[in-house]
């Protein structure tokens, strides 16, 4: 554990300087319009900043095989939770052509506003057809 | 398997010798054996809390991941009404507060036991800072009216981008308001650390509490990593 | 396996136990002895078993006719609700970690307590406190929401107190994460000298799987509650569909909790039933490795299931083809652990004291439930069958007849060392075969419904469901006697029954080298571990172990 | 029809045989490995019981092909019922290209239907046997599930989108339908039929039923009466026009003010009503206001069913292609 490495106070002030950098360099970057590569970009700084964060200042680079692993498990749960959610919402337009639903703009236009509305008539046949990208 | 063995036992062994040398360290508990035990018993203990605090904000990260794909154009829009140069400054302060809390037990480690108290107080300055940022910033978005619910004030975007907007701010709201609340726990235990190092409780051979919140501390400090970029910085070149 | 307590095998029995060690209410309500916070458990998650039972015999006995008269549509609804947030939440998840587990994680590994007393102590005030918002809930006009909470019902539209049930939920929440962070590091840290992990019992390993799941999907059932709150209290729109937000987002975030949760309630059930099988056929469990690592596999796959709940919600039909696929996957692990309990018993030495008796009926009882659940997951049939009886009685078979089946066995099994005191075991087993019957009586018909369209949640149904419903009453009335017994004479044979002695069962384990009740740290010497578990071959029962026969 | 004591369902669907099927082959695969436990136990339980306090079990023999036998059968078992069950499903879900098309809403607490034809009910739906029907939904308030048992079949009606559901009666008679998902107080009553009709007396039930409005007639109303037409004026309409011409819209490539081009379907057609601003048709100023809030869902059908009307528009063009999706919508 972090006890059998020497401390010394070099890596934290690199850490904290980089840190810094990276915060600097996020906000620069978003300045510039580069598309999807702007989130790409702040996430790439995000990661590489929790990474320093939870290797240095949390010494998880001076701790134990558990310690480790267990960071990488709940990073792991994490990209479950996330991923196979959106595994879901990323296939739903397919899904919706197979099954013929119109693949329509989620929330926004029903609802509550439906009122005191009777009886719906169909969305025109074509319009699940007419949704591929 | 087949080994018999005394000595060999795993985890938490400890032979009998090594319980005797620190055994009456008066800050061992009776039910563990060694010093090393407890303290790798109670680190172990909250990197399993952070597990839990990881997939905390990510039923959090999971809503706000489809809302932002769903609503990328009303996203960016809505970002706009949020300040970034407080933004920026506030993840600045906190990237300090961590180096303080590293600083801190640091200092415990090379046995400097007013160091600690300083770096402690170092640490709940700069997170008290963020949090009176925070509050600001808030306000502004009351005085706004960007706070969702019936006080929300749609006119302020395209028409037909106010309602995702609104879903934009309940995701700023939750997430930034549960990371406050955190930051407030965080400096809670670390005014009960001031106390307890004044006493000069901590030094080399002990200063577990100081190392567990530390790690937590640390943490907080990545939720905001993440929420700074996701939440302030979207479409920020368009403004 | 272990050589521990030898010193105080012949102490006198009045000897100092965690029990006599205090008897004011300070010495309980403060208590850090994981046995004594075990017993806190006990008392008040039976008593949510009986709120639970009471308000499925109210459920029952509306369902005797197909119109309904006895309740209200509104009041009966409360009442499912409140039922499965009860059962669920507050029993069937506790029950036997926390009893159970409490009482002998720390045993079973030679460790004199959990790793952090204080912490236990906070998590069962954490659950008083989440069941205490729960029945003020109740006693408030309950919940109309069932215990699944779906958006936007429970967002805009229920009436009931939601946001306090919702606030007990939450807590309750806590308190079994707490539950998991402190078997995880015990089982970790605390092993006593030679207990290497494949020398622990499978309870153990089974325990450690469940805790495991406790961390990792409790805090996002936790923040989805919170999530629901915001909603409904501060208008705040999360999954709103008016604001463009997606109602089903909040089944994958609440069933990314919920279904590894069935798994929460059923290994240790399994644990449970390993260690029955182990002593009651006096025999390693056959194929140790391979249950133990099944345990950890449900826990892992588990979690990528969940979609499985989500069928005919709109989810995309890829989606839940690949969560149907591996809901087949998640299947294998348990019957495998089916078949090697199974193949256990061959050439065992087979005593039939009634812990065994509740071990067979989980077996058989989390078969049927079990394979019901895998024709649930395949896609084609569950289209039909989802939202109808067909599921209640899938996971009553697996929840009442499983874990149910295995916390009362292991209840009967550890209850001489619990309180040093056996039960009278005519009636236990008078009990046993009460529940089995009422409880087949009340489930097995529930299929049939479910396959001839009888949806879930109705308060008056169609005239032809009535026959099987009749019987259905009419079996929860035998199974709500056979429950009633064991609460009278456990409670009886606290104070009258017969002194167990150390080791009735003849069963190794570390938890029987200790006397009975333990002492407050539970060993007088750190035991030493030489043996793997259940190896009768060399540490053959030394004293005539008699089990229930010296008592009939 | 039903008696007392009928312990199967109706089976009144092209899918119902393929359900049933597959459902008993898992009953049957049930009952096999129930009743093997159940055999094993007590056969076990009765051959080795103890017969004197001191005996122990035999020791322990380990078996790794006993252990592999035992996964891979329920995993083959698993996976052939896997791809079955995914082949039935995909069938239950997937309408055949003649459907008809009806709408339903579901809200606390009734179902209400509408026919091509342009007939409601509520509560009850006629259909003609032989015929496949493809029934779209959506929900008004909660989530509700619509669901006819002796059709196998059931789907979820979700508030803010879309779903569907198909099925192809094969038996005239009458069956129930059934809200399946749980949406408050009187969930148990939000219960109906399905009255399956031979065809002829189908025709003769539409016929004889109360007319109601075509949509198109309806939408022709609205258009009116929520003065789209002040701006959308009539071609032939002397006045200068303040908005683009909607006649023969449907189906054509729009070119935008932001230089680029829209297909006009059904959803840019929705969008441009609900959020004129999101797409703003080349040469035109975005003056159009929102109809968000003011226009219910049935009356943005109807007017969708006007606006197509105004060309005769054919189904085939507009399923060419064309993404409707908003510029700032992403993707989910
Ligand atoms: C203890 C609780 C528990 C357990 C252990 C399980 C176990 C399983 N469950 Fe269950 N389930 C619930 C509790 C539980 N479930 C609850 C509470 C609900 C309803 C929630 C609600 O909506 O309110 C539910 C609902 C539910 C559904 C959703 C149905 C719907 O709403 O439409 C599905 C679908 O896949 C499912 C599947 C499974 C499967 C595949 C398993 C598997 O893990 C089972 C594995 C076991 C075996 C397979 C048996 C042993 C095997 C053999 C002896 C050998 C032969 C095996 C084969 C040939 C395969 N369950
Ligand atoms: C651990 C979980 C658990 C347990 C133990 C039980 C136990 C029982 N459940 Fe429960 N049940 C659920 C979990 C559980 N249930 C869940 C999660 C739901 C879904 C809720 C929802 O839809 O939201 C549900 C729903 C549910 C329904 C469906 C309601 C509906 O959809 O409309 C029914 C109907 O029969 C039912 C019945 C029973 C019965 C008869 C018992 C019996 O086993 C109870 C036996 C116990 C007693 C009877 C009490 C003890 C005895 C006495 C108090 C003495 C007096 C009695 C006599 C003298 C007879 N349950
Ligand atoms: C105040 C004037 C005005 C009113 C009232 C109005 N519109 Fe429009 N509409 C416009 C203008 C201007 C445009 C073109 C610019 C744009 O796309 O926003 C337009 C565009 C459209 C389009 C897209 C046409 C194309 O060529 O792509 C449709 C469809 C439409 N309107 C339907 C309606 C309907 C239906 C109503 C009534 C419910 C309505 N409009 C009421 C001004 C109006
Ligand atoms: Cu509508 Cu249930
Ligand atoms: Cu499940």
């Amino acid at each position: 554990m972090s006890s059998e490495h020497k401390p010394s106070l070099k890596p934290y002030i690199l850490v904290f300087a980089a840190l810094m950098v990276l915060t600097a360099a996020t906000v620069v970057v978003a300045k510039f319009d580069l598309g999807a590569a702007n989130d790409i970009v702040a996430m790439v700084i995000a990661v590489t900043k929790a990474t320093l964060v939870v290797l240095f200042f949390m010494h998880v680079k001076y701790s134990t095989r558990l310690t480790q692993l267990t960071v990488i498990g709940s990073v792991l749960w994490l990209v479950f939770l996330i991923g196979v959610t959106m595994m879901d919402y990323t296939t739903r337009r397919m899904s919706d052509e197979v099954r013929g639903a119109p693949y329509e703009a989620p929330g926004l236009g029903l609802g509550g506003q439906m009122g005191d509305a009777a009886v719906a008539v169909a969305p025109g046949p074509a319009t699940a057809a007419a949704r591929h990208e | 398997m087949s080994n018999p063995a005394l000595g060999a036992a795993g985890g938490a062994a400890g032979t009998a010798a090594a319980g005797h040398a620190v055994a009456h360290h008066p800050d061992l508990q009776h039910h563990f054996d060694t010093l090393e035990q407890q303290k790798d018993s109670s680190s172990l203990g909250m990197w399993m809390f952070l597990v839990t605090e990881v997939l905390f904000f990510g039923g959090l990260f999971a809503t706000y991941v489809l809302y932002r794909l769903r609503f990328p154009g009303v996203f960016a829009e809505a970002s706009h009404h949020l300040n970034v140069p407080m933004g920026a400054i506030n993840t600045g302060v906190l990237i300090c507060s961590s180096l303080t809390m590293a600083l801190a037990i640091y200092a415990a480690q090379v046995n400097r036991k007013k160091a600690i108290v300083g770096w402690l107080l170092a640490t709940i300055v700069l997170g008290a800072t963020f949090l009176v940022v925070k509050a600001f910033e808030y306000k502004e978005k009351f005085t706004h009216h960007l706070v969702p619910g019936p006080n929300f004030d749609p006119s302020q975007f395209t028409p037909d981008h106010a309602r995702p907007a609104e879903m934009f701010f309940s995701l700023y709201f939750v997430m930034t308001g549960i990371h406050a609340l955190h930051m407030v726990i965080g400096i809670g235990l670390l005014a009960w650390l001031v106390v307890q190092s004044n006493k000069g409780r901590f030094d080399s051979t002990y200063y577990n509490p100081l190392e567990m919140t530390g790690l937590y501390w640390h943490f907080v400090d990545i939720v905001w990593i993440f929420l700074f970029p996701l939440l302030y910085l979207l479409g920020y070149h368009a403004r | 396996m272990s050589h521990a307590a030898v010193h105080d095998l012949n102490a006198p029995s009045a000897s100092k136990n965690y029990l006599n060690n205090g008897y004011g209410l300070r010495s309980w309500l403060l208590t850090r002895d994981h046995k004594r916070i075990a017993l806190l458990y006990l008392f008040s998650v039976t008593g949510f078993f009986f709120i639970g039972g009471v308000m499925a015999l109210l459920m029952r006995l509306e369902l005797l006719t197909p119109e309904g008269d006895l309740l209200q549509a509104d009041t009966y609804n409360r009442v499912f609700s409140m039922h499965g947030i009860s059962m669920v939440f507050f029993f069937l998840i506790p029950s036997i970690p926390a009893i159970l587990g409490n009482f002998l994680v720390p045993l079973m590994i030679g460790a004199k307590d959990l790793a952090f007393p204080r912490i236990n102590l906070l998590s069962w005030y954490l659950y008083v406190f989440g069941g205490a918002f729960t029945l003020w809930a109740m006693i408030h006009g309950g919940v109309d929401t069932g215990w699944t909470f779906y958006t936007p019902l429970s967002t805009e539209y229920a009436q009931g107190q939601v946001m306090m049930a919702a606030l007990g939920v939450f807590i309750a929440g806590f308190s079994s994460i707490l539950t998991g962070l402190n078997f995880v590091v015990t089982i970790h840290r605390m092993r006593a000298p030679g207990m290497t992990w494949f020398r622990l019992p499978l309870f153990i390993w089974s325990n450690y799987a469940t805790s495991l799941i406790m961390l990792l999907g409790t805090p996002v059932v936790a923040v989805t509650i919170l999530m629901v709150a915001a909603e409904r209290a501060l208008h705040l729109g999360l999954f709103d569909p008016r604001l463009g937000g997606d109602p089903v987002l909040f089944q994958h975030l609440f069933w990314f909790y919920s279904h590894p949760a069935v798994y929460i309630m059923v290994l240790p059930a399994m644990g449970v039933v390993s260690e029955l099988i182990a002593a009651f056929a006096r025999k390693p469990i056959f194929g140790y490795k391979i249950v133990a690592f099944a345990s950890i596999a449900i826990a892992v796959l588990g979690f990528l299931v969940w979609g499985h709940h989500m069928f005919v919600s709109g989810q995309s039909i890829y989606a839940s083809t690949v969560f149907s696929l591996l809901t087949m996957l998640v299947a294998i692990p348990s019957a495998v652990k089916v078949f090697n309990w199974t193949a256990t018993l061959y050439e065992g030495s087979v005593s039939w004291d009634t812990p065994m008796l509740y071990a067979l009926g989980f077996i058989g009882l989390f078969t049927i439930g079990g394979l019901t659940g895998v024709m649930l997951g395949t896609l084609g049939i569950d289209v039909h069958l989802h939202d109808t009886y067909f599921i209640v009685a899938h996971f009553h078979y697996v929840m009442v007849g499983g874990t149910i089946m295995a916390y009362l066995g292991g209840l009967h099994y550890w209850w001489p060392k619990i309180t040093g005191r056996i039960y009278r075991p005519f009636w236990a087993k008078v009990s046993a075969m009460l529940v089995f019957v009422g409880f087949n009586l009340t489930f097995f018909p529930q299929f049939i419904l479910g396959y001839m369209g009888m949806p879930r949640r109705y308060w008056s149904y169609a005239p032809e469901f009535q026959v099987l419903n009749v019987l259905s009453t009419a079996g929860a009335s035998i199974l709500g006697i056979g429950y009633l017994l064991p609460a009278i004479y456990f409670a009886w044979s606290m104070r009258y029954g017969e002194k167990a002695g150390d080791n009735p069962w003849g069963a190794v384990g570390l938890e029987w080298q200790t006397s009975s009740p333990p002492p407050t740290f539970n060993f007088h010497e750190t035991p030493i571990v030489t043996h793997d578990a259940y190896d009768y071959h060399d540490q053959r029962p030394t004293t005539a172990a008699k089990g229930e026969a010296a008592l009939v | 029809m039903r008696s007392e004591l009928q312990f199967f369902p109706d089976s009144a669907s092209s899918m119902a045989g393929q359900v049933d099927a597959l459902y008993l082959a898992w009953a049957a695969i049930s009952v096999f490995f129930s009743l093997l436990i159940a055999a094993l136990l007590v056969f076990f339980f009765v051959k080795y019981r103890r017969r004197h306090e001191d005996e122990i079990g035999l020791e322990e023999k380990e078996a790794p092909l006993l252990e592999i036998v035992w996964s891979v059968i329920p995993l083959i078992i698993c996976l052939v019922m896997f791809v079955w069950g995914t082949r039935v499903f995909f069938d239950l879900y997937r309408p055949p290209s003649d459907a008809q098309e009806y709408f339903a809403v579901g809200k606390q607490w009734m179902w209400k239907f509408q026919h091509p034809e342009g007939v409601r009910e509520i509560n009850t739906l006629h259909v003609p046997v032989g015929q496949a029907i493809k029934v779209t939904m959506t929900s008004e308030d909660v989530i509700h599930s619509l669901y006819v048992p002796a059709f196998r079949t059931k789907q979820d009606a979700v508030p803010g989108r879309y779903t569907t559901l198909w099925f192809k009666a094969t038996k005239a008679g009458s069956y129930h339908l059934f809200c399946a998902e749980y949406c408050g107080t009187e969930h148990s009553r939000m219960i109906g039929q399905v009255i399956a009709m031979e065809p002829h007396e189908y025709e003769k039930w539409l016929a004889g039923s109360p007319a109601t409005k075509t949509p198109i007639a309806s939408g022709a109303q609205l258009f009116a009466t929520l003065a789209c037409d002040t701006c959308h004026r009539d071609a032939k309409d002397p006045r200068p026009a303040r908005a683009p011409q909607l006649a023969g819209l449907y189906g054509t490539e729009v070119a935008l003010a932001d230089g680029g081009t829209a297909k006009a379907d059904d959803t840019y057609l929705r969008e441009s009503i609900l959020n004129p601003a999101t797409k703003v048709v080349a040469g035109w100023q975005p003056i159009m206001p929102t109809f968000q809030g003011q226009v219910s869902e049935e009356q943005l059908a109807a007017l969708l069913a006007y606006i197509k009307s105004l060309e005769g528009h054919s189904p085939k063009q507009a399923a060419a292609d064309g993404n409707g999706a908003a510029a700032d919508r992403g993707t989910l």
